[in-house]
């Protein structure tokens, strides 16, 4: 029972680490509303475009390839979350881990190269 | 703590989930609220994985349950946004109710 | 992919958007970029409207006009000496290169050809001009692609040219320093073994440059196979100088046209090209070029005769009538004055043929297609100076 | 001294107090050591000059003027800004910087959070920053910031796996994935039975430290990972509309993460904390552990930053294809290398 | 003991309150990109909860595969399909069909509340233990072997099948 | 409103705020004609290095300048976005005009398309003259202003008279 | 060292052979004609026919033809096929001497120099002759044989347009949109004859003569110390500069 209260306590301490970095900011901003100045101008609040009239709308279609990337993280990211709990356990696993981990790393890296080869990972 | 905090947390979160994907039309906006979905899922299992742990403790199917579902959750965001951005490349247009596609 | 297909018909879109008061929003799909007036890129106030398709460019047009200063109609007004005071503005990098042609035209006109000893000096101060011009340009360029601390060591070395140039004219940056007929004074004492001096150093920062930018592979990927530009586009489009070179057409002025007043064929040295016409090469060859100016610098150095630096000329001025049209080898590439005089104080009219207009003319031709990012390293390779364009 | 230093267990609040304010203060000064000693004099002295010399002894303190004044400059939102969402922005960063400080150890005790989980934890949070990112981009209603967001995002995306990866060999030698236990583990380590220098990873995971160091200069965005902020292009990326403190916020953030990253390379591939002769139990360590991780946190920044200095920036999709063609490959091999290696041994 | 149960409860009920709150903007807020950071909160109290559960693994997975990955992608097809800055009312259906799934949502809740409560009562967790990362481990490769080489299967689907759909030709 | 503005900060505070505006003045990169280089000579060459003083020449985007140095020909075309750039940096903010064209138009002074002295368009603190100015003139011109930033209340901010390099 | 007369002459500097480089600058004086340039200006009549105007040949250094307006066209492609490949500049020439007095300059200068305003002079057109006010002139330049063309037209009052040469010289489009921006002479088939220099709003052209400097007229040129005063005695006093 300890354990799990120590355990709840850490990660209490994270979130108030979290709480206290957005306030660090939100206070520091609060102190710098006390002292700066506010001179409204005609153009002031332009979106910044090189200093003229900002051409055209603000939106892009940005192409599909950051899509393209973003998956192949997310697929990646999950391998990487299955593949960390069997490094910290291989020493017991031995060879069977192994191999059961090259398997699965294989399977994924088809997904890799099927990207390469199709030349998702390159511009078009 | 109760079981039935977190299961109704879940089940609440389930709820408002069904009521996005039926009431949104906006693709991406049905998609988060199957992200909601699952996640409600995702609650009830580690919770019964906990429930069971407590019990028994080389017991941990609830949180490998979810670590599963998360994997199948970015799989099926993964092929959704793209079937979304393909919807989206051919018709300007990511209204689910314009999706006919299968019709005819 | 895109709903205009016709790339006039969408430059004519486009630049019509552009206008600078007017800007319509035409956006069928994709975004519309816009560098400049004040941006990094464009060194100074050049301001590039590009239509973009995610990252890939489907057109580019300059706007140029932000740095028009009036030059042609202004120089209608001024005498012969107030317009070579005026015109070291117009590539403000390669300054006393722009007084050359000037004077030589107005020479050609008036049958006036200046002293050995004049002439020479004449070559070599345009010959450090170009070393003081290219060097910043490779600094600068490995400054747009990144490589901050080219730019530095570009600042720091180019001093050293500078420093001659201060000493033998007066001005830094501005020399004033050509006449009619001749120079306005000869040279300081010592300025001969000081200026071996600056050249050493300055070869040695080729060598750095060719070490730390050119050589290195993030460099050479950003730049090879960019922009390329085959010689029969390169020629009809009119550019010049490394610019040209780059694409594989072996053309130097001084050395193929070099007008009289300038003595580059008493100097060994070579014209560089490379077949490649990609943003590489024209950095390459800049390069080159930098060393060969400061070999003829040496090497002319070397060999100046005795004599004055003036010929006898009218204390006032006035080139009979007539029209001719001197260009030289300016870093930049061709800068030629076409000079229609009527007999007065003042040219008739001046038709000022700058390099970098013609040069950055071919931006929509080359930028289409292209990703932004290689927008940059097009800019940056073409090589341009803002009053060049715009005079 | 040290064994009273080690019977000393305040209360909880009270303990969690001292953690936020010594971290409160590291973090500032973290930042400022690095922005100071290596945006301004060592690449000063790069670029053979002097940098800044006025505010304090040698110039010193310009960071510091550079703070103080950006608090008095006017606060801008563009008038197309999504208020609410612009204004979070640098805050999500600021947030997930110090989260990242939780994990780092000074010594076996002086470590805000000795996570089970830490590298994983790290990793995790290190990955959060994208969303602030991405925030301040779309909000800013500016094409260069979409544009910036949209590099910088999938720039980040495609160097944490990288990272990820590269950190997995450590884990599988240490096994564990706590940052102290790594730590430990190459204190008491051996190469082929001589323990005499332990066994800093970097001598066997030298891979992994070389593709951690390219990540890490890439979740920096800095050269030659900078495609995300290059001026030349896109002025300054996500960054371009925030002014004064907002920007600063970024700006420290940037220092902040750059040295907690380093930190965690120091403690994965270089020891830590812990120096090869000193036994890691060694009460020693409560004052010699922050010292050394120090130093070893300066050598590893040094490194980074020369490397900033020095290189062009890489295009977006040269860097995409450096990550995917030529990193992560990498790391897997050196992943499954490792795991043979670590199975037969 | 008992300070811990009421902190428990207490941190419980705050994250939960703000998760239904954020659920609730989600599928109810008029711009694409809130309802994406609102989804941000909910997923984080998610994780939160994980760790209230004692599952230290899952939550920092939640963490870095939702938030780190599966957040960008959402922030991606946002952009791509280009959001509007400010609100926009095309999002939801007709009002008839937002009563409909209202009232579905409703009763779904009811349904299982009553169910949930039925089964489950005033069960407690009883002592929660820490599930260890290296004990997930060890589940995954004794017990769920097979389905965890499967996992890799479904990614792969998963990836070719995105890329097929996403390359431009 | 802020403090600063509005003069009612006590002393030390505001010779500390002062000081820090002092040596930390970020200038942005824009360059106009000739004088640019100049200008660049001081930002970037290692024999001037403004970063000495205090000024860091790093933005790219006027959104985090304090200096704006209008280092070239203004021409009426550019005039807008001369005014725009200049109102687009938050305040407190400083202009120093390098060259004679910045100044009054200089060599210029009869062109159709020239605007004679941008302080037809926008305050200016500190004129430096020189055609161009040498590098080490702007430093001059930096270090004045400097100087005046040191004793200068934010209050009265808008009514000294502009140095003038000499 | 070579005189003007042998510009026309290639001499390859390339440091592999510099044999040829010294051409005598007295053997180039004895030429009066060119027959490069000679045999290029029959060439051009001859593809150009009777649209070839005017010529003016300054031996050894350049070589004018005037051209008629319909031929303005068929004169860059006759050039262009001729190996003139590279493109060098479009521009225009008012001939109309300055309204505003002498030289548009400062009224300090004319009572110096005694002139009243006086009539309009006529209009004097230059090499290779013209009938117009308004000339267009273009240079062109053949690399192999480093000879250049300069083609003139004419340009009627009434009328001032031209056909376009951007189909022949992609690079003509800058300097045909300059031309006309600084002279208001359109060309006839330019893709995007818009403002290159000046804001859309702008008023006249500023390279015509008749465009007043403003600033000029308002305030004399304040720098004029070195003009002597009267033109005829100048000559008398010539001197040696320095």
């Amino acid at each position: 029972m300890t354990e799990y209260s120590d355990f709840v306590r850490q990660y209490l301490t994270v979130a108030i680490f979290a709480g206290v970095g957005v306030g660090l900011g939100a206070g520091l901003l609060g102190i710098g509303k006390i002292f700066r100045p506010t001179r409204p101008q005609e153009q002031k609040y332009l979106t910044y475009e090189s200093g003229v009239d900002p051409v055209g709308s603000g939106w892009s279609q940005s192409q599909i390839r950051y899509y393209v990337y973003a998956l192949l993280f997310v697929m990646f990211d999950v391998e990487a979350v299955f593949m960390f709990p069997w490094a910290t356990q291989l020493e017991v696993y031995g060879t069977f881990g192994l191999v059961e981990m090259l398997v699965f790393v294989a399977i994924l890296a088809l997904g890799l190269l099927y990207a390469w080869r199709k030349k998702v990972l390159q511009w078009v | 703590m109760l079981v039935n905090q977190f299961l109704f947390l879940g089940a609440i979160l389930f709820c408002i989930g069904v009521y996005g994907v039926l009431a949104r039309r906006n693709a991406v906006l049905v998609l988060m609220s199957i992200e909601l979905i699952l996640n409600s899922v995702n609650i009830n299992l580690v919770a019964f994985g906990a429930m069971w742990h407590a019990t028994d403790p080389a017991n941990l199917s609830g949180q490998v349950f979810a670590l599963f579902v998360i994997a199948i959750a970015a799989a099926e965001v993964g092929v959704g946004l793209a079937i979304v951005l393909l919807i989206y490349r051919n018709r300007q247009s990511i209204d689910v109710n314009d999706v006919d596609l299968m019709k005819g | 992919m895109t709903a205009v297909s016709d790339p006039n018909q969408l430059a004519d879109l486009l630049a019509e958007a552009t206008d600078t008061r007017v800007n319509l929003d035409f956006e069928s799909e994709g975004m519309t970029l816009n560098m400049g007036p004040q941006h990094p890129a464009t060194h100074g106030t050049l301001r590039i409207v590009a239509k973009l398709d995610g990252e890939q460019v489907i057109s580019a047009e300059p706007i140029c006009g932000y740095m028009h200063r009036g030059y042609e109609k202004i120089v209608e007004v001024r005498t012969y000496p107030q317009i070579n005071a005026l015109i070291n503005r117009i590539d403000w990098l390669g300054s006393f290169a722009n007084e050359v042609p000037f004077i030589l035209a107005a020479e050609k006109l008036m049958g006036v050809e200046a002293p050995p000893r004049a002439q020479w000096i004449r070559t070599i101060l345009f010959e450090m001009s170009r070393v003081a011009n290219i060097s910043l340009f490779l600094g600068d360029f490995g400054l747009q692609l990144g490589g901050m601390t080219a730019g530095f060591y570009a600042f720091r070395d180019r001093e050293h040219v500078l420093n001659q140039i201060e000493s033998a004219t007066g001005g830094r940056f501005h020399p004033n320093f050509d006449r009619i007929g001749g120079l306005k004074d000869d040279l300081p004492k010592g300025w001969i073994s000081d200026s071996h001096v600056a050249m050493d150093k300055l070869l040695a920062f080729c060598d750095e440059m060719e070490d730390l930018l050119v050589g290195n592979e993030i460099f050479q990927s950003r730049t090879r196979g960019i922009g390329i530009i085959p010689a029969d586009i390169a020629l009809s489009y009119g550019l010049s100088g490394a610019n040209l070179r780059a694409s594989g057409v072996d053309w130097d002025l001084r050395r193929d046209g070099c007008p009289p007043g300038l003595v580059y064929d008493q100097a060994d040295w070579k014209v560089w090209t490379h077949p490649d016409g990609d943003c590489f090469a024209r950095t390459w060859v800049r390069l080159q070029e930098t060393r060969e100016a400061a070999k003829i610098v040496k090497q002319l150095l070397d060999t100046i005769p005795a004599g004055p630096v003036m010929a006898k000329v009218p204390r006032i001025i006035k080139v009979p009538e007539g029209e001719a049209y001197v260009a030289t080898e300016n870093p930049l590439g061709e800068m030629g004055y076409y000079v229609v005089s009527k007999g007065d104080l003042v040219p008739f009219r001046v038709k000022i043929r700058s390099a970098s207009f013609n040069n950055i003319s071919i931006v929509p031709w080359v930028a289409r297609g292209a990703y932004v990012p290689d927008l940059i390293s097009i800019l940056g390779s073409l090589y341009f100076i803002l009053g060049d364009i715009d005079r | 001294m040290t064994p009273m230093l080690a019977s000393f267990a305040p209360p909880y609040w009270l303990s969690t107090l001292i953690k936020v304010l010594v971290v409160g203060a590291v973090v500032p000064t973290t930042a400022l050591i690095l922005g100071v000693v290596f945006l301004f004099k060592i690449m000063s002295w790069m670029q053979s000059r002097l940098g800044p010399q006025e505010a304090g002894p040698r110039g010193l303190l310009q960071l510091l003027a550079d703070g103080v004044k950006f608090i008095q400059k006017e606060d801008i939102a563009p008038a197309g800004a999504d208020l609410w969402v612009f204004k979070a922005a640098p805050l999500v960063v600021l947030a997930s910087t110090l989260l990242l400080y939780v994990a780092l150890p000074a010594s076996a005790h002086l470590v805000v959070d000795d996570l089970d989980v830490g590298v994983f934890y790290v990793l995790a949070i290190s990955s959060l920053s994208v969303i602030g990112v991405l925030m301040a981009g779309w909000a800013s209603a500016n094409k260069y910031s979409l544009m910036g967001a949209l590099r910088a995002a999938g720039q980040l995306i495609a160097y944490e796996l990288p990272m990820v990866l590269a950190v997995m060999g450590v884990v599988i030698q240490a096994g564990t994935m706590s940052l102290n236990g790594i730590v430990f583990a190459q204190n008491g380590g051996a190469i082929f039975g001589w323990t005499g220098i332990g066994n800093p990873y970097i001598l066997t995971q030298f891979i992994g430290f070389f593709i951690f160091i390219a990540a890490v200069q890439a979740e920096l965005t800095q050269p030659p990972f900078d495609m995300p902020v290059a001026e030349s292009e896109i002025v300054s990326g996500y960054q371009v509309e925030y002014t004064g403190f907002r920007f600063l916020i970024f700006f420290l953030a940037e220092f902040a993460t750059a040295f907690v990253f380093a930190g965690i390379a120091a403690v994965m591939f270089l020891g830590g904390w812990a120096v090869p002769w000193l036994s890691a139990n060694s009460d020693w360590y409560y004052v010699l552990g922050p010292a050394v991780l120090f130093a070893k946190v300066m050598l590893v920044a040094f490194i980074i930053f020369w490397v900033r200095f020095t290189y062009p920036r890489l295009r977006e999709d040269q860097l995409q294809s450096f990550a995917w063609k030529f990193l992560i490959p990498l790391a897997l091999v050196n992943i499954v290398a490792t795991a043979i290696l670590k199975v037969v041994f | 003991m008992l300070a811990l149960l009421v902190a428990q409860n207490i941190a419980f009920y705050i994250i939960a309150a703000l998760m239904v709150f954020g659920a609730l903007r989600v599928v109810t807020c008029k711009n694409l990109m809130h309802a994406a950071l609102w989804l941000v909160l909910v997923l984080a109290g998610v994780a939160a909860q994980y760790i209230l559960l004692a599952a230290e693994f899952v939550a920092i997975t939640q963490v870095l595969v939702y938030l780190g990955a599966i957040i960008v992608l959402f922030l991606f097809g946002i952009m791509l399909t280009r959001a509007k800055t400010g609100t926009d009312d095309n999002l939801d259906n007709s009002k008839g069909a937002r009563i409909g799934a209202g009232v579905i949502g409703l009763l779904l809740a009811g349904v299982m509340g009553y169910s949930l409560w039925d089964g489950f009562g005033k069960r407690e967790f009883g002592d929660l233990l820490v599930q260890r990362t290296a004990q997930v481990s060890d589940s995954i490769f004794s017990t769920y072997l097979l389905p965890f080489e499967v996992i890799s299967v479904l990614l792969l689907a998963a990836l070719i099948g995105a890329i097929v759909l996403a390359r431009r030709d | 409103m802020g403090l600063v503005e509005s003069g009612r900060v006590p002393k030390p505070l505001s010779k500390l705020l002062n000081l820090s505006r002092k040596y930390s003045i970020w200038a942005y990169q824009w360059g106009l004609a000739c004088c640019a280089i100049e200008m660049g000579a001081a930002f970037a060459s290692p024999r001037y290095d403004v970063m000495r003083l205090g000024v860091i020449p790093f933005p790219a985007s006027p959104r985090q300048a304090d200096l704006v140095v209008i280092a070239g020909t203004v021409t009426d075309k550019l005039a807008p976005a001369v005014v725009r750039l200049y109102e687009q940096m938050p305040d407190p903010k400083y202009v120093i005009s390098m060259g004679s064209c910045a100044n009054c138009g200089g060599p210029y002074w009869d062109s159709y398309s020239v605007t004679k002295g941008v302080d037809q368009l926008i305050p200016v603190d500190v004129y430096v003259p020189g055609c161009p100015p040498r590098p080490e003139a702007l430093l001059e011109g930096v270090l004045l202003l400097q100087e005046r930033i040191a004793h200068e209340d934010m209050a009265e901010r808008w009514k000294g008279d502009p140095i003038v390099v000499s | 060292m070579r005189t003007w007369l042998s510009v026309g002459r290639v001499i390859r500097l390339s440091s592999a052979d510099t044999t040829d480089a010294t051409a005598s600058g007295a053997s180039a004086e004895e030429v009066i004609t060119d027959e490069a340039r000679e045999a290029v200006l029959a060439e051009l009549t001859a593809r150009l026919g009777d649209a070839v105007l005017g010529s003016h040949i300054r031996p050894g250094d350049d070589l004018w033809v005037r051209v008629d307006r319909s031929a303005w066209r068929d004169a860059a492609e006759a050039a262009k096929a001729m190996g003139f490949t590279f493109f060098d500049y479009v521009s225009g020439i008012d001939w109309l001497p300055s309204p505003f007095g002498r030289d548009m300059d400062a009224q300090e200068d004319l009572v110096v120099s005694g002139a009243e305003p006086k009539e309009p002079a006529p209009i004097v057109q230059g090499y290779a002759g013209g009938e117009t006010r308004f000339q267009v002139i273009a240079h062109v330049y053949n690399i192999a044989t480093a000879t250049g063309i300069h083609f003139k037209a004419d340009v009627p009052d009434g009328d001032l347009t031209l056909p376009t040469w951007t189909g022949v010289f992609a690079g003509a489009n800058w300097h045909e949109r300059e031309t006309r921006e600084m002279f208001g002479i359109s060309f006839d088939g330019h893709p995007n004859l818009i403002n290159m220099y000046l804001p859309t709003d702008f008023q006249g052209f500023p390279l015509r003569k008749d465009f007043p400097l403003l600033a000029r007229r308002v305030r004399p040129w304040p720098g004029i110390v070195d003009v002597e005063p009267m033109p005829g005695v100048a000559d008398a006093e010539e001197g040696d500069a320095e």
